[in-house]
């Protein structure tokens, strides 16, 4: 699974992408979120306030409660400031 | 049709591209969107204040494809016969272009919601960040409450 | 400002001088409005359908103060830092410009509303009036209930 | 006092301004259009139909309970179709 990490997340996390093997026992976005969290104090760091973390998987906004598998391309970034 | 580049845009240019190939279209609206000289515009000038330049990072894979998303709800709510999205990313300077919108229709009121409709879902759902640069250092640009509520109404 | 005249206008370079007048302005947005090529849009073309001409007609003395009028009312309303209205008389053809809107302002939706609220009012207020020669002859349009509701939501 | 007719007003009145002595009895505006309308058929064949007639005084908008006086400039035309 590809892992894309933008703005303050990726200067936060120190990387702009990543491949991850994923744990049989996450199946949602919720549950990678966890599980990245526990990775280290700068994953802990920026993914502690949920409320500014927005998640696509495979180039498509979801929400926290959105299926994930194998494969998948997941981009954790805060919500979008453009135009 | 969508266009996401580094280049500055010309919208003298860009509009009679448009108009041309849309002749029969009554009404075109242009939005023109450009940094700010100000962080907060609302604000007193301070060098804390002034703007120097901006970042604008993007997602590209998914940018396309969003604005495209974007692009066809729009044709799918009003009789807008053509429209265009340019936005720019990269380093900006104040007084700089980020951003054009373009739509045509018969009816007037479908042009301006049309256009009006596309700033405000791209505002909250095309994947741009912009990082500013001020007298007060490097900071990444805050969600305004405002553009979700602008968004909102369109529901 | 308001322009009243004869002649075409260029938007690359009405926008390219505007633009360049209010550089603080975030916002841009411009409206084109050209000669339908059917009377009705809505209605299939035919010979009695399809638009040869038009004839503006207008009161010159009055033009120039109403648009005016109209302009300074936008200001009052929105905080718009700039705003231009190029509205063309005489006889042109399908696809030729008639009027331009153009409004600047920090804020886009300020700069969306006073230029649609312009287009309103002018539409129910300043003093043209259409002559449309088409295959069934020349007839004077009549003024549309629509524009008269578009211009009242701004009450 | 200067009266301006324009589009089918002016087509079917068969001119685009005239001036006229305004008769002492005559106030308002409604007054003029009826006096008007007393001048000749095509006179009153422009001026039946008061709801689409439109008025400008010194150009500006008014009702027809507007007041006039000589001296005035005044507009007679149809709904406007400009835009």
């Amino acid at each position: 699974m590809k892992v894309l990490y933008f703005a303050w997340l990726r200067q936060k996390i120190g990387m702009s992408e990543e491949s991850i093997d994923l744990p049989a026992h996450v199946s949602d976005v919720a549950g990678l979120l966890d599980w990245l969290s526990d990775r280290g104090p700068e994953f802990a760091d920026a993914l502690t306030h949920r409320q500014v973390i927005r998640v696509a998987v495979n180039q498509e906004h979801v929400t926290f409660d959105a299926p994930i598998k194998a494969g998948d391309e997941i981009a954790l970034f805060p919500p979008v400031t453009g135009g | 049709m969508i266009r996401v580049q580094r280049e500055d845009f010309d919208l003298g240019q860009e509009y009679a591209a448009f108009a041309d190939q849309d002749a029969g279209a009554g009404a075109i609206v242009a939005f023109v969107g450009r940094v700010r000289h100000m962080a907060d515009p609302d604000q007193p000038k301070s060098d804390d204040n002034l703007i120097r330049s901006i970042t604008l990072e993007h997602y590209p894979a998914m940018t396309q494809k969003e604005l495209e998303r974007i692009d066809r709800e729009a044709q799918s709510r009003w009789p807008i016969t053509s429209s265009l999205i340019i936005h720019r990313h990269g380093k900006l300077f104040p007084g700089d272009q980020i951003v054009l919108v373009l739509t045509a229709s018969p009816h007037r009121d479908a042009a301006f919601e049309a256009a009006q409709f596309l700033m405000d879902w791209l505002k909250t759902k095309a994947p741009f960040w912009k990082e500013e640069e001020t007298g007060a250092g490097t900071r990444w640009v805050a969600a305004k409450e405002k553009d979700d509520d602008a968004a909102k109404r369109w529901k």
